[in-house]
């Protein structure tokens, strides 16, 4: 399947990782990723909160590059880059709304194609048992809380992906993937990110929250699919503990770290000795009894997804 | 606190300004609360969602749009998603930010800094480049000092460029802001 | 009465009286504003509106038409807006043929309970009408007259030979004899060109016999009058799908009938020969041979190809073997694989605009006499003596001559056979006028096909679409107004 | 003919908006109107006084009212006309005040159309003809649709009158929901104290048959003359040998099966007798649970049973009733609160229903009458209760209000602390609907007394949580809307006042019934304010919770009501039938039988007439919906008072070129 990609301006800065890793298990699982070319800013939240027309402009530009490119369907790995570009693609529908942003750009916009996030393509285009049959290195021992964030799944009538209370794909992934899930009741709950730079207050509170929570139902680390997200609970994870007053030394993994581990890719492919909160301790604890189960690995992941997903159900 | 002189304080066409802009009808919000409830950012506000709703429901337009709320707000539709009224209650607090700072409710304020600071980086290069968003923001504002505290172990990660990515493009999209600031005035 | 000027627009509503005309009770009850235009008629269920009611307003002046019912599942009597809905759907999709913008007519479904509904639904069906303006009166547009069709190229050859198998037929057909009560066939008629239909019950007669293409009378058109009585019948192709249809809707019994078959290789058009020959001249005898006829008048020889007097629908056919037989001797004659064609008078239709479809119609009515020879030459046309073009109770035609009442015969006739015509077209040729009355049962025939993939007079079990209904149509969406 | 034309003014409810002397000025240009008067409130008793006196003076055959819509007044004026002597179908309404007047404030606009409305109904009138109605005879048996406390209300009535009833319910034992109720409010008075006796009636009662774990297979017929088929679904146990005494209840092994009377908590054997107090009390195997009837292994409770009353090749058995009227009163079943994922969309052991709490709070439940919360038995010190789950919530499609949760919500909150005296409830409510006779009365006591707090505001969220000693709390993440403020609560047990709707089947019990029902599955009373027990199809009545949200003392009202109505449709020596429907004219009819294709009720048969084939309509059988008459294609069947004539009249009226 091809697909055209918007990395996000994040992706060459603060999640790096998020973006090599993520095109690595493209690679992995046969999509192949085409960058949008010149792609810009899609203006992110100040956009957004400043003028809808002016963030539709910003986003549509990308999209209307996209639109000229041969591909199955757009992705971004980034969850609050989706959200533009798809408020952008669903309020163009309005004739007056596209007539506010034409009147911003060099020329009108064409029609657009819809954006997906890397996530959804993922978990609707393959099944967990295709995905399970390709894990090299089963994530046992792994206790992993699933943090989707806000904008994934929110609006629900503009996003349209999972359940917007408790969405289950990246614990499904998980699963597939040989971890096992703890409940993770905030799920969706705020982190906080869009304050991050200039409310330390608010943003510290929320995402210690998040951290407290997760590390109660016996997590060991946090996948996340958001680079603000992401940014938030490991680059700020000591001014959260400083303000619940407690360690939480949780690893906040992007789940295309973890899906590259399970598929056995290496690690210039996944870059974890990028993450601030240092997942090596627990990656090395993991290591020793994977080995051992190695040469049965590849039927064993199938018996546990089995068990596990009864009991998430 | 002082009495309202409701029959007089009431401005409809505020009222009617909003449900245009947003594009939500307020008279389907029955105050139940539920936007406050789920508010991630409730506890820092001066006031609750709900109450800024029953605001612009009256047509009080001061306490609508003079509050801090509506600059804290994280834009994380929690109170959409869950609102029984089907009201975008994100929607209407954006439509109240965006009416707050024309009518000039907003000066200065940090958050607005951040968003022009960011902004700013994306006329000029067509992306943007954390280093110089944090170093604009804090050159505005005298703030964010506390980011500094995360910029080493950002540094040390390689997560933060000096250099902006300038993209061919820039100049298309330093035109959209120029016609969108054009437009403003 | 007229409606206020320029204010109002003329708009006839048909309402069942459990749920729409209740829904339009609770708003006002509501006081729901709504425009003044619409005269509501109380019906006691959408399934007792015969469209020929909407036609009939729509015909005589209103510029708008609105039907709405209990919702589906939810009618008063179970099932009576299932029918309806069939029936008005179909309606709508016949009316452009007649020049009738179907905007003009909407039906929908409002319950007791939406006040509210139904004010929108007034509210946006009367603006629709003011938008579309006051309807083209038969009287004010032009009538279209001297309109010439195009020949249709034929899509299979036609022939001429003397059949092979009619020795074989009128065997097999002295065989069944002594069991029929006759035998429905043709034999010459008064002049070489022209056949007649006749009834055999003597061997002698059955030696009467002809097969070819002067054999245009459709005979299914004599069963039911025989019906009770054991009868054998020769059919054509198209013949053969009405012997269908009657069984169908059970006018005669499988039972009484046997069917005796012919491959059919056309028909001629006797016009079209008459029209090559000398006003004057006397026909004296025809040989058919090959592709055409050679006809004698007055002493002179001409040469006629079946191309170019064979009968429009011949030209088109697609079942010209029985579809049903007891007995089919000979070779059937190959049948091409294609759609039933339009006719030329379809084809020229429907490359004009509305008001000139109006005054095409016009055009050709001005020159209908009322005589009902399409009437009389319908197969399906059942009621006979007590069409009700002739009663007075109920009286849906008055006996003035003008072309509204002539029009409105013709959509009688056109819409009582909406989904039971076989496509014979034997009520044109049966026209002494020249007026293709049969273009407008084409359209509902096409329609028909096209919202339920149904074509009359082909399969026994079938049941015509207007006969019934499912509880979720295929292909009938609810509109938006 | 000679027609009369009375416009109404209906006080100023018309007169505001139609000038309704013009119009009675314009109507005597009309064809054969001979007289025309605008009156003051026609329906009243001088308005109609003076209809019987222009009737007499100036020798009218027909009426024509313009007033309000004919589903309001047609009944009344046609007994006017008739007291005048002219049949009561030589008259016609026009509909000036719903269709007219109310609906728009043109004057001018409103007057002409008035005037048309008028003519409109005057030409019918003129192809009008005299109406005469049939009588049949009624079978005096009631069927009662549902064994809840409005179904037993209107049995127990029914039989008291001396009707005879044939009650059907769906599962093994009558007494609905309210059997399942710990308490009822206001009194606090034990429910199946209070239900028992009726139950009890309804079994001893000779009038009344019972058909428990039966469901409506089909019924036809008309009012008078139903025929109903029941179906017996199977019990796998003969229960004419049954005698309750559960000892294979005991000794039955699949034991872990959820427990549908006790809502799902708890759990119970595979063969069992619901509760009790059940009437019948006889024993029902659930064969998808059953180990012998699933795997053919087991066969423990006929080795056990002392009656022999065990049958596993038992199977579902059809029978038919006749009756003359049928009592549906199916009531309720809770939203599928699932869906609601920021409660945890059922998923949250201790999240619970209304219902199920009832179940923890009573003596005869699970936990035998002490609180427990399912996921580990501990007794909630702290108790949050949520009002309006799935209701009042446009954002799934539940824009109404349930009724009655506010007041058993009060309720459960003093029971609450009535059980474990050291507990504190909190209530989180939008509104207190509590109009019922002494009911806030007792929600204030709820308060005061009982120390309940009420938050008024919604719930956001329920979020588990683990706290310092390793118990499981629930976190309501809430607001107190009149603080201003978000409030946290860290609850042990929550109790959803979950939104109801229609029973489950109760559509498919509607379409059978044919009777209209809304998209929530309540069934469509006859008129809201001045019919609400009966329904658009004759002989068929509402009782109970299916017709809309209602409390036990108003299902049991209008459980009575229903048995009233059926009283006095019975009262009468043979029923009349509504002329309005279908006859045919033998000399048109060609015999080719589409209207017997089409007929939805079978009320039209092929004849024999001089050896032609004819149609012939069933009178008492046939509803009057035209559908024959709409596909007859020489109109030889037509519908009275609505044929081809009097529709054409109107469309003549209006249109003409």
């Amino acid at each position: 399947m091809k697909l055209a990609y918007y990395p996000g301006c994040s992706g060459e800065g603060t999640s790096k990782e998020y973006d090599v890793s993520t095109r690595a298990i493209c690679e992995a699982l046969g999509f192949t990723l085409t960058d949008i070319d010149d792609w810009s800013c899609c203006g992110s939240t100040p956009g957004h909160s400043l003028d809808h027309a002016l963030s539709g402009a910003l986003s549509a530009r990308n999209l209307a590059l996209a639109s000229t490119m041969e591909a199955d369907c757009v992705v971004t790995p980034c969850p609050s880059c989706l959200s533009n570009l798809k408020h952008a693609k669903h309020r163009m529908e309005d004739p007056a709304f596209k007539a506010k942003v034409d009147e911003l750009l060099d020329e009108p916009t064409p029609a657009l194609p819809e954006p997906y996030s890397v996530l959804q393509v993922i978990v609707e285009k393959l099944s967990m048992e295709e995905i399970a049959a390709k894990v090299k290195k089963p994530l046992k021992g792994l206790k992993v809380a699933c943090y989707y964030g806000c904008l994934m799944v929110r609006p629900p009538k503009v996003m349209q992906f999972d359940d917007y209370e408790n969405p289950m794909s990246l614990d499904n992934l998980l699963v597939a993937l040989g971890a096992e899930v703890v409940p993770f009741p905030l799920k969706t709950e705020c982190c906080g990110a869009s304050l991050g730079v200039v409310d330390k207050e608010v943003t510290s509170k929320l995402s210690g929250r998040i951290l407290e929570r997760a590390k109660q139902f016996g997590a060991n680390c946090v996948v996340s699919a958001c680079p603000l997200c992401q940014m938030n609970l490991d680059l700020r994870q000591s001014q959260a503990e400083e303000a619940m007053g407690q360690k939480f030394e949780l690893p906040i993994f992007y789940y295309t770290q973890l899906l590259g581990l399970a598929l056995g890719l290496d690690d210039s492919a996944l870059m974890m000795n990028k993450l601030v909160v240092s997942p090596h301790a627990l990656l090395k604890s993991l290591d020793a009894p994977a080995e051992a189960v190695a040469p049965e690995a590849k039927a064993e992941p199938k018996a546990e997804d089995k068990s596990d997903e009864g009991a998430a159900s | 606190m002082e009495v309202i002189q409701l029959d007089k304080a009431r401005n409809t066409n505020f009222l009617k300004e909003v449900e245009a802009e947003s594009g939500q009808k307020l008279s389907t919000c029955y105050q139940c609360g539920n936007c406050t409830a789920g508010c991630p950012g409730g506890e820092f506000y001066d006031r609750q969602v709900s109450q800024i709703m029953r605001a612009a429901q009256l047509g009080l337009k001061e306490e609508a749009l003079g509050n801090r709320s509506l600059w804290l707000c994280l834009a994380c539709s929690t109170c959409s998603a869950r609102c029984p009224n089907e009201i975008d209650v994100a929607g209407v607090m954006e439509t109240l930010r965006s009416m707050a700072r024309r009518e000039g409710y907003v000066n200065d304020r940090p958050i607005e800094s951040f968003w022009k600071a960011f902004l700013d980086m994306v006329s000029m290069n067509g992306r943007t480049f954390e280093a110089g968003v944090m170093a604009d923001y804090m050159l505005r504002t005298g703030r964010g000092w506390s980011n500094l505290a995360m910029a080493p172990a950002a540094l040390a990660k390689g997560k933060m460029p000096f250099f902006p990515h300038r993209i061919k493009g820039r100049k298309e999209v330093a035109r959209i802001f120029k016609r969108y600031a054009e437009k403003r005035s | 009465m007229s409606v206020l000027d320029d204010k109002e627009r003329r708009i006839v509503g048909f309402l069942c009286n459990w749920c729409s005309y209740g829904g339009a009770d609770t708003a006002g009850t509501a006081r729901a504003n709504q425009p003044t235009d619409l005269r509501i008629i109380r019906v006691p269920c959408s399934g007792r509106v015969n469209p020929l009611f909407i036609l009939k307003a729509l015909m005589n002046g209103a510029d708008g038409v609105l039907v709405s019912g209990c919702h589906p599942r939810d009618c008063h009597y179970a099932l009576g807006n299932f029918y309806a809905r069939r029936r008005l759907e179909t309606l709508k999709e016949f009316l452009p043929i007649i020049g009738i913008n179907p905007e003009r007519f909407h039906y929908t479904w409002v319950s007791a309970s939406e006040g509210q509904r139904w004010q929108e639904v007034v509210t946006k069906f009367t603006d629709h009408i003011h938008k579309l303006g006051a309807a083209p009166k038969w009287s004010e547009v032009p009538a279209l007259k001297d309109v010439k069709f195009d020949l249709v190229d034929a899509i299979r050859p036609l022939g001429c030979g003397t059949h092979p198998a009619l020795a074989e037929l009128k065997a097999e057909i002295k065989k069944a004899l002594p069991d029929l009560h006759g035998v429905l066939g043709w034999r010459k008629g008064y002049d070489a060109i022209h056949a007649e239909p006749f009834l055999m019950q003597t061997e002698a007669e059955v030696d009467e016999l002809i097969w070819g293409p002067f054999n245009v009378q459709n005979l299914a058109n004599f069963l039911p009058k025989h019906a009770g009585k054991k009868i054998g019948v020769v059919v054509k192709g198209c013949d053969s799908k009405n012997v269908v249809e009657l069984l169908v809707e059970k006018l005669i019994k499988r039972e009484d009938v046997t069917i005796f078959g012919i491959g059919c290789n056309g028909t001629v058009d006797y016009k079209r020969i008459l029209a090559k020959l000398p006003e004057d001249a006397v026909i004296e005898s025809v040989v058919g041979g090959g592709s055409g006829v050679k006809v004698t008048a007055s002493g002179k020889e001409y040469d006629m190809p079946m191309a170019e007097i064979a009968q429009d629908k011949c030209r088109l056919c697609v079942k010209p073997n029985a579809v049903i037989s007891d007995v089919f001797l000979g070779k059937p004659t190959i049948e091409p694989e294609c759609e039933d064609g339009r006719l030329p008078a379809l084809r020229f239709l429907d490359t004009l605009t509305l008001e000139e479809r109006m005054g095409f119609w016009k055009g050709q009515m001005e020159h209908c006499i009322r005589c009902y020879a399409c009437r009389s030459a319908c197969p399906q046309c059942v009621c006979r003596d007590f069409c009700v073009s002739d009663s007075r109770d109920p009286e849906w035609l008055t006996q003035e001559d003008s072309v509204e009442q002539k029009m409105f015969f013709q959509l009688i006739h056109a819409q009582h056979l909406a989904g039971r015509c076989t496509g014979c077209a034997e009520c044109e040729r049966a026209c002494p006028m020249d007026i293709p009355v049969f273009a407008l049962k084409q359209q509902f025939g096409r329609m028909i096909k096209k919202i339920f993939g149904y074509s009359a007079g082909l399969d026994l079990e079938s049941m015509p679409p207007l006969l019934g209904y499912e509880l979720e149509e295929a292909n009938i969406k609810e509109r938006d107004l | 003919m000679r027609i009369g034309i009375f416009v109404c003014h209906c006080g100023s409810n018309i007169e505001a908006t139609v000038n309704t002397a013009a119009v009675a000025k314009k109507s005597l240009e009309y064809p054969d109107v001979v007289f025309a008067t605008d009156t003051m409130y026609t329906c009243s008793e001088p308005g109609q006084d003076s209809i019987v006196e222009a009737i007499k003076e100036h020798q009218l055959d027909g009426v024509v009212v313009a007033s309000c819509s004919p589903r309001m007044h047609e009944a009344t004026f046609r007994r006017t006309v008739q007291r005048a002597g002219i049949n009561p179908y030589m008259f016609e309404m026009a509909n000036i005040r719903e269709h007219v007047s109310w609906i728009g404030k043109d004057k001018d606009a409103n007057t002409n159309k008035s005037a048309e409305l008028v003519l409109l109904a005057s030409e019918k009138l003129r192809n009008n003809r005299p109406l005469f109605p049939q009588q049949f005879d009624v079978t005096k048996r009631v069927l009662v649709i549902g064994g809840g406390v409005a179904g037993i209300q209107a049995a127990l009535d029914c039989a008291d009158g001396g009707i005879d009833v044939v009650m059907v319910e769906k599962t093994a034992t009558i007494g609905g929901k309210m059997a399942k109720l710990d308490k009822t409010f206001p009194t606090i008075d034990c429910s199946s104290c209070v239900l028992s006796p009726k139950t009890v009636d309804v079994s001893q009662n000779e009038k009344i048959t019972l058909h428990a774990y039966s469901e409506i297979e089909s019924i036809s017929g008309f009012v008078g003359n139903f025929t109903v088929k029941i179906r017996k679904k199977s019990t796998y146990v003969d229960w004419t040998l049954c005698t309750g005494c559960g000892s294979c209840i005991e000794k039955c092994p699949s034991k872990k099966n959820p427990d549908a009377f006790n809502e799902g908590i708890g759990t119970t054997t595979a063969i069992n007798i619901p509760y009790p107090q059940a009437i019948p009390k006889k024993a029902t195997i659930y064969a998808d649970v059953c180990r012998k009837l699933r795997d053919g292994k087991c066969g423990v409770c006929a080795k056990v049973c002392p009656t022999g009353a065990i049958k596993y090749d038992m199977v579902d058995e059809i029978i038919e009733e006749q009756v003359g009227a049928v009592i549906t009163a199916t009531g309720y079943d809770q939203m599928d609160w699932t869906q609601l994922g920021e409660y945890g969309a059922g998923k949250l052991p201790d999240v619970v229903t209304g219902l199920q709490y009832e179940r923890l709070l009573s003596a005869s439940g699970p936990t035998e009458g002490h609180i427990k919360r399912p996921s580990d038995g501990l007794e909630p010190k702290s108790v949050v209760f949520i009002q309006c789950v799935g209701s009042r919530d446009k954002s799934i499609g539940r824009p109404y209000c349930s009724g009655f949760c506010c007041m058993y919500t009060a309720k459960q909150a003093i029971l609450t602390k009535d059980h474990v005296p050291e507990s504190q409830s909190y209530v989180f409510y939008m509104d207190i609907r509590a109009p019922g006779k002494m009911y806030d009365e007792f929600t204030r006591r709820a308060m005061e007394e009982y120390g309940t707090e009420y938050i008024r505001g919604r719930v956001s969220t329920i979020q588990p949580h683990i706290r310092p000693d390793g118990v499981v709390g629930y976190m309501v993440r809430g607001a107190d809307t009149l603080l201003g403020q978000p409030v946290e609560i860290d609850a042990d047990l929550v109790v959803l006042a979950v939104g109801v709707e229609g029973a489950q089947g109760a559509a498919q019990l509607a379409e059978k019934l044919r009777i209209s029902y809304d998209q929530y599955g309540f069934f469509m009373e006859s008129h809201p304010k001045l019919k609400p027990v009966e329904t658009n199809t004759a002989g068929v009545y509402l009782a109970g919770v299916c017709q809309g949200v209602k409390d036990i003392p108003t299902s049991v009202s209008q459980g009575s009501a229903a048995a009233a109505k059926v009283m006095a449709l019975f009262s009468k020596p043979k029923l009349q039938s509504d002329p309005q429907i279908a006859f045919v004219d033998i000399k048109r009819c060609i015999g080719c039988g589409k209207c017997i294709t089409v007929c939805p009720y079978q009320a039209i048969k092929e004849v024999s007439f001089r050896g032609a084939p004819k149609a012939e309509v069933v009178g008492t059988v046939c509803q009057g919906c035209g559908l024959c008459n709409a596909t007859c294609p020489q109109g030889a069947i037509q519908v009275a008072h609505f044929t081809d004539n009097q529709l054409l009249a109107e469309v003549n009226a209006l249109c003409q070129f």
